[in-house]
């Protein structure tokens, strides 16, 4: 039997499952097992021995949302190299591929065609780069 | 159970001149103009527009102030550096000291001179030695005895105060290594430190508060083979100095976390008083040992080592430097120390010899009657100087003529340097103020007394 | 039968936290150049496995309370401690933690039991590392026998023991 | 050693130099409060002492004038150094002792004057921040006052635990 | 009897699952990853000069200290659990979850050695692609294995900035925002420079890729894609928060984003810690180490020696397991003799650096593919 | 405004008065940057083969291991080492201490309570009470230099032990009186000198 080409999700889905009832189980222990004695000055929040001036939910520095919204960008152009690199003998050979190997003709239309794309991604980050958004506050 | 003091606080606060804006912008003074105190509503004012000058289009952020210490584990439990952030750039900074206030000013008062050696071993406790020799010396000025103080002792007052001086920037090193993460070199140089503390418990009977010296010499003679013994410490250090140095400043990383951080100038360094490693760091090659030679450092070569552009890689090279130039002058001290007595011969200041105590009346009533009243100081005030751990370290004595000092107040180089800490944060990001406060090697015993 | 059973449990946790004390170094002094030695390769107080410090006292055990405190400085030590998750202890490391030592004057307090219970108290100015050693053997041992300050005040001893009049209690002599 | 320098500022200043001596090589001047900036101002300026070496304080309980304000200078270029004094008046109830801040000449006099406040009471006009430094800000008096008794605290808060 | 059972298996996915599941994580990454709380002390100690815990003990029994981590887990399990009054208490509770949950769940796709035969255990195979029926030694077989891997690691990022976040602490709330700048620019670089080796062999299935090295040392990714190698091992450190990219713990600096986690739940982090760099070994031991390979062994045994198919799986799952120590000790390595970046020297490091050399290793390795394809 | 010594010379001269010395030698720390460094990768893998180096020299050898396994395993302490307090002895074994108060008045802890009490034996005195408390005593040895009749010691070359009350740390006369030996130091005779030569006479040898 060769590896499917159908994936049978069932495995995932025990393995999250699993996942997410195994650490549950840990906290849940956690939670009841402990002695319980609270007082005003437990409760408030630590702040290296003195008391806290402000709140911690300010406004803060937008250069924090900047390294998101990149990402969300790059992460995204990234996400559709990876169908690409996968199939990326079968995209440059206009015959089967068998081995690794190409029994027909070779084509440069894969890596034209990513050339083309990454373009976009390198003009992204020269972009941000000459912005200087890539950094921290 | 706080006391009800809490009312009467409000009044005590002064209402102060504030600088005007002219005073401010005019900025003919070196560092002050950088940070004046300003109402917050003014402050914040000002930050705003520095914020727009640094960046082209930024939306307004809140800063957030955030108290760092007095228990944080890069402040040593010593100083609370009040932030106020901007995303992890500080806009503004209190630093406030004193949370080792220990009055060692007020118990000088109290002890006889002899008492105070135990409570400068614990200003700089990292070279207790060096404030011992340093108070001794100021002591010795106001008898009128620096000149005939014996040659033995002279020198080996140098040579435990250079072993001092390393264990000093041994220290130093290690902490800022282990606080940008270099937690194995911190070991190794705490482990050389251990070398050469046990060295000095041979020597002096305790691994760190020594209360060796004594006014008019050392409180013991070198034990036998001590000078042997120091040599061949002195040599393996040098391998494990090296192994340190090849995963520190040659490592890039570490490097990085350095080069430009933390930088001032020499002119910077001057007006906020800087001496020692912190003020050769920016170029300024003064050291007390070579511009006021006191003891006997005027017989010994050594360099003075100073960097050149006054960050905190500048401070970190000159103290690995300085260590090297240590190893010098014990290696001249040791070759040229000569024979003889290590206490100066004067009944009314230095305890007689124990077996005349024993044997004789007058040795035994001087013994009595230095311990009862003291060393009987002539009237007057001194201040002397000596390089310290951490640069010029002064004792500021008044005396009345009884045992006892009317007054002794310590000029310490770390409270002066923690002062421009604020100045030299300003603008950088928090994970700056951690080598930077690390490197100006602020000591609490020291920095509040 | 159920009471030898949970005894048998106490004794297993008391086992589990005496090897595994987080210490909260409140480092303050020249105590502290001996706690980094205590914490250096030659001594290495790793070996008991307490050598993790965590600056959180929600994660910490053990509150080392490492030089003097002044009277500035006790308030902070103080909301420390009572935010420190229990179980915790407190070693106070070198005289002035425990009494003062010859700091005795208009800032200094005379030692940190005056402002939070301590358990160990190790002599030295600054102790040795093996002093250091040997208290942190005497808190092992505290441990496991229940007779830590917060392991009586939870079986309710503490009151009793306010009122009666034991002999343990001499008083430190104060000149 | 710089005997010279001490007589330059007695001729340039003869009003403002109350007393002139060199005890243990240490050239100490005297000076009035009123004149002190000036003096300063020359000293930086004019007669090369560039680094402020020290800002303390003195109390002589029971002698008039009770405070004395101590500077020490040293001059870079030259290693020369030259001690500074001002006596300072104050009346028990009165005013405190007052004193023209040098802070602006050197910036390390802010924490040094602010730690002479803090410690002996005495005011620095001018300062931009005069605050306590050393003591928390609850503490009623100035400790290194000669009638400030060594032990008398003023506890934050305390409970005795050492009874368990 | 055995044969009957690991048919049942072979048919039921399921179960199967759950069983390997089982197997793997309370087999094996959990011990290892409490084994390697004591490693680090003892590695650590043993690179400075000093001894490391070795004192507790059950009765006689001392085995080189290895029960003090027995000793944490009971101690955290039994600690007061703080819930500070300010805190979002939901999320407060769930950030543990997500920081130790997806790198749990992400095992799944791990192959730990190669397809068993069943039926044919004790003879041997010469070629598995004769088997009846197998059993994959993998818990779920995806062909979108290591996209699978990447959108649950990115989830791991929540557990650190909500941890941060819903503290309601000003040092915890920078650490999870260091924490989720760190690991979102990394997640870029990591994905990129894995493209190299998905374009070399051809799948994003972690098992195909396996399976694609062979037993030819020469053909596994860390020598043919050995830029892909740094490049990844450099990020997925970042991404795992390690040193010297601990920023968001950097304990000297901000204490940590769990600073107001107590007893289990700080426990958890604490452990979810070491399980990432336990995964992260065996995402680096699959792509360029071969995975379950074993140099010069294939199904029938090494070349002219047959052995049979239980003692080659055997074989090579020890291999496997090796691989993965050797890599935790590297990384242990690395922790203890790196000093820890800066913010801003890490993102320069992230974006500026690691990413532009991912790009040219694609484009590299991608003219490289298509000229090779040519072939003959 | 300051004219501070240029860094770049290497000579800078300053002309203090007072002593004749030398030339000032200033050297200026280097700050090398070379392209190895820069690329990370090098610097980084040898301070891994340095870290590692360590780690197998340990591993297999102990070889730079230097912890010392304290309960266990005990160092001696130098000869001058200041550890608990002990009294001397005279040679019908009685106190040496003649309850003189010296040693409480140098005490800068006062962690020293002597109450005296006559001997009935002309006028000499002797210690009814004389109490230390470890936990005040900051180990700086002015007792031992403070006492005219070598009556008080720290050679003892064992540490305070830590305690978990605070009373537990006070050392007795009974205490210390154990730990002592027979001293030489008499009226008239040649006694042992912090200042000179070791004291020949018979150490205490702490219990194991």
């Amino acid at each position: 039997m060769s590896v499917e080409q159908a994936t049978d999700y069932g495995p995932t889905l025990v393995a999250i499952l699993f996942g997410i009832a195994f650490s549950c189980v840990f906290l849940g222990l956690a939670m009841f097992l402990g002695p319980k004695r609270e007082n005003a000055e437990k409760l408030a929040p630590f702040e290296c021995g003195s008391e806290p001036i402000g709140s911690p939910r300010v406004r803060f520095s937008v250069k924090f949302y900047q390294v998101a919204l990149l990402f969300l960008i790059f992460d995204i152009e990234a996400a559709f190299l990876y169908p690409w690199a996968a199939i990326f003998r079968r995209l440059s050979c206009l015959g089967t591929v068998i081995h690794n190997e190409c029994l027909g003709t070779v084509t440069a239309f894969g890596f034209v065609e990513m050339l083309v794309f990454m373009s976009t991604l390198v003009v992204a980050l020269a972009y941000v780069w000459r912005k200087r958004a890539i950094g921290w506050g | 159970m706080s006391t009800t003091t809490q009312s009467k606080t409000g009044s005590k606060k002064l209402a102060l001149g504030m600088p005007t804006p002219e005073e401010i912008t005019a900025g003919g003074i070196p560092g002050i103009s950088a940070r004046p105190k300003l109402p917050p509503d003014l402050m914040a004012k000002l930050n705003n527009e520095e914020l727009e000058e640094v960046e082209d289009i930024e939306l307004p952020t809140e800063p957030m102030t955030i108290n760092m210490g007095p228990s944080h584990p890069a402040t040593h439990g010593t100083v609370r550096i009040i932030l106020t952030i901007d995303g992890e750039t500080v806009r503004d900074s209190d630093v406030q000291v004193g949370y080792l206030h220990r009055c060692f000013e007020k118990e000088a008062e109290a002890a006889t001179y002899t008492q105070v050696f135990p409570y400068t071993d614990r200003l700089n406790y990292v070279s207790p030695l060096l404030n011992n020799v340093g108070f001794a010396l100021a002591v010795e000025k106001l008898l009128g005895i620096v000149d005939r103080l014996p040659e033995r002792a002279s020198y080996i007052r140098v040579i435990v105060g250079e072993i001092s001086r390393i264990t000093d920037h041994l220290t130093c090193l290690g902490a800022s290594a282990m606080e940008v993460g270099g937690f194995t070199p911190f070991l190794w140089m705490i482990k050389v430190r251990e070398w050469l503390w046990e060295l000095l418990e041979e020597l002096t009977g305790a691994r760190l508060t020594h209360s060796y010296v004594r006014i008019g010499g050392v409180a013991q003679d070198l034990p036998e083979h001590f000078i042997e013994k120091l040599r061949a410490v002195l040599e393996k250090s040098v391998e494990v100095l090296g192994e340190c140095e090849s995963l520190l400043v040659k490592n890039r990383i570490f490097r990085d976390r350095m080069d430009g951080v933390g930088t001032i100038s020499a002119e910077d360094a001057i007006a906020w008083g800087w001496t020692g490693p912190c003020l050769r760091s920016t170029g300024v090659p003064y050291d007390v040992r070579k511009d006021h030679p006191y003891l006997v450092y005027d017989r010994f070569e050594f360099d003075v080592p100073v960097g050149s552009v006054g960050d905190n890689y500048d401070r970190v090279a000159v103290r690995l430097e300085e260590i090297r130039q240590s190893m010098r002058i014990l290696d001249q001290a040791c070759k040229q120390i000569p024979a003889g007595p290590v206490l100066l011969d004067e009944p009314r200041i230095c305890m007689p010899p124990k077996n005349a105590v024993y044997n004789t009346i007058e040795s035994m009533i001087g013994h009595f009657k230095l311990i009862v009243d003291g060393i009987k100081v002539p009237p007057g005030e001194v201040y002397s100087y000596t390089e310290g751990g951490n640069g010029e370290l002064g004792f500021y004595i008044v005396s009345d003529g009884s045992g006892r000092p009317y007054r002794c107040h310590v000029r310490a180089p770390s409270f002066i340097h923690t002062q421009a800490l604020s100045k030299l944060i300003l603008g950088a990001g928090i994970a700056d103020i951690i080598p930077t406060f690390g490197l100006i090697n602020m000591i609490g015993g020291e920095c509040d007394r | 039968m159920a009471e030898s059973y949970t005894t048998r449990l106490d004794d297993a946790l008391n086992w589990a936290r005496k090897y595994s004390l987080f210490t909260y170094p409140f480092v303050t002094a020249c105590c502290g150049m001996e706690y980094m030695a205590t914490a250096a390769s030659k001594y290495d107080i790793a070996r008991f496995g307490a050598e993790f410090p965590r600056f959180s006292p929600r994660q910490a055990d053990l509150l080392f309370v490492v030089g003097t405190i002044t009277e500035r400085q006790a308030p902070v030590l103080h909301r420390i401690w009572m935010q420190m998750a229990e179980p915790k202890y407190v070693v106070a490391f070198g005289v002035c933690a425990s009494t003062g030592g010859f700091y005795q004057n208009y800032n200094t307090v005379p030692g940190c039991d005056q402002v939070i219970p301590v358990d160990v108290y190790i002599p030295g100015c600054p102790p040795r590392p093996e002093q250091v050693l040997d208290g942190l053997i005497l808190l092992q041992k505290k441990i496991a026998e229940a007779t830590t300050w917060v392991q009586r005040r939870d079986r309710k001893e503490l009151e009793l023991a306010a009122q009666s009049t034991d002999g343990r209690k001499r008083l430190p002599v104060v000149a | 050693m710089s005997k010279a320098d001490l007589d330059k500022l007695v001729a340039q200043f003869p009003g403002a130099v109350v007393s002139s001596h060199s005890n243990f090589g240490d050239d100490t001047a005297v000076v009035t409060a009123d004149q002190l900036k000036d003096v300063m101002r020359y000293l930086r300026d004019t007669a090369g002492f560039d680094f402020l070496v020290n800002v303390t304080a003195v109390d002589y309980f029971g002698r008039e004038p009770r405070f004395e304000v101590v500077y020490h200078l040293r001059s870079m270029a030259t290693g020369n150094r030259l001690r500074i004094k001002v006596g300072l008046h104050e009346e028990e109830g009165g005013p405190s002792a007052e004193v023209a801040t040098v802070s602006d000449l050197w910036p390390t006099a802010n924490w040094q004057e602010r730690e002479a406040y803090d410690m002996f009471g005495i005011k620095f006009t001018g300062h931009p921040d005069l605050r306590r430094i050393l003591m928390y800000e609850e503490f009623i008096g100035h400790p290194l006052r000669k009638d400030y008794p060594k032990e008398q605290r003023q506890p934050l808060i305390r409970r005795d635990y050492s009874l368990g | 009897m055995i044969d009957s059972i690991l048919m049942f298996l072979a048919e039921h996915t399921a179960v199967a699952a759950l069983l390997k599941l089982l197997l793997l994580v309370l087999g094996f990454v959990m011990p290892l990853a409490s084994l390697s709380t004591w490693a680090e002390r003892r590695q650590s100690a043993m690179m400075q000069d000093r001894l490391g815990p070795n004192r507790a003990n059950i009765g006689p029994v001392k085995l080189w200290g290895i029960l003090h981590f027995v000793a944490d887990a009971i101690k955290m399990m039994f600690k007061e659990d703080v819930v500070p009054s300010k805190v979002d208490r939901f999320l407060f509770a769930l950030a543990p979850v997500m920081a130790i949950a997806p790198v749990l769940i992400t095992f799944a796709v791990i192959p730990f050695g190669p397809d068993l035969c069943v039926g044919q255990v004790m003879s041997v195979v010469t070629d598995p692609a004769t088997c009846k029926a197998t059993i994959p030694l993998q818990v779920a077989r995806m062909d979108v294995g290591m996209l699978f891997y990447f959108a649950l690691a990115s989830l791991a990022v929540y557990g650190t900035t909500l941890a941060g976040w819903a503290s309601y602490n000003k040092w915890s709330l920078l650490g999870g925002l260091r924490a989720s700048s760190q690991m979102m620019s990394y997640e870029v670089c990591m994905g990129l420079s894995l493209m190299g080796a998905f374009l070399v062999y051809g799948s994003l299935e972690p098992n195909a890729i396996v399976t694609a090295q062979g037993s030819n040392i020469l053909h596994w990714g860390i020598f043919t894609q050995p830029l892909a190698f740094v490049l990844f091992f450099t990020a997925a450190i970042a991404e795992t928060k390690r040193a010297p990219f601990d920023l968001p713990e950097g304990e000297p600096e901000l204490i940590g984003y769990f600073v107001e986690y107590s007893g289990m739940r700080f426990g958890i982090f604490f452990l979810a810690e070491f399980i990432e760099t336990i995964f992260l070994s065996a995402v680096v031991a699959t792509v360029f180490l071969g995975g379950w390979q074993v140099p010069g062994l294939d199904s029938s045994g090494f070349g002219s020696l047959h052995l049979p198919h239980l003692v080659v799986v055997l074989l090579q799952v020890v291999a496997w397991s090796l691989k993965i120590l050797m890599l935790c000790w590297l990384q242990l390595l690395i922790r203890w003799t790196l000093p820890r970046f800066r913010p801003d020297q890490l993102m320069r490091l992230g974006w500026k650096q690691l990413l532009p050399l991912s790009l040219i290793n694609i484009i590299i390795t991608a003219a490289v593919v298509l000229w090779r394809s040519g072939g003959k | 405004m300051s004219t501070h010594h240029a860094p770049s010379t290497t000579e800078a001269s300053s002309s203090t008065g007072g002593k004749v010395r030398g030339k000032i030698g200033v050297r200026v720390v280097g700050r090398p940057d070379s392209l190895e460094q820069r690329i990370y990768l090098p610097e980084v893998i040898r301070g891994l083969g340095v870290t590692a180096k360590h780690f197998f020299a340990n591993l297999f050898s102990r070889k730079y291991t230097v912890t010392v396994q304290y309960p266990e395993q005990k160092l001696r302490y130098p000869d001058r080492n200041r550890g608990l307090h002990r009294l001397m002895l005279r040679d019908d074994g009685q106190v040496r201490c003649v309850a003189c108060m010296l040693c409480p008045t140098v005490c800068p802890a006062h962690c020293i309570t002597i109450v005296p009490e006559e001997t009935g034996n002309g006028n000499e005195k002797r210690p009814r009470i004389f109490e230390i408390d470890e936990l005040r005593c900051v180990v700086c040895g002015l007792c031992v230099e403070a006492c005219p009749c070598d009556a008080i010691r720290m050679d003892s070359g064992v540490h305070a032990p830590a305690v978990d009350y605070r009373g537990d740390a006070i050392q007795t006369k009974i205490d210390m009186l154990k730990r002592g030996t027979h001293s030489v130091a008499t009226q008239g005779g040649v006694g042992p000198d912090w200042r000179e030569k070791q004291p020949t006479v018979k150490q205490y040898d702490p219990p194991k």
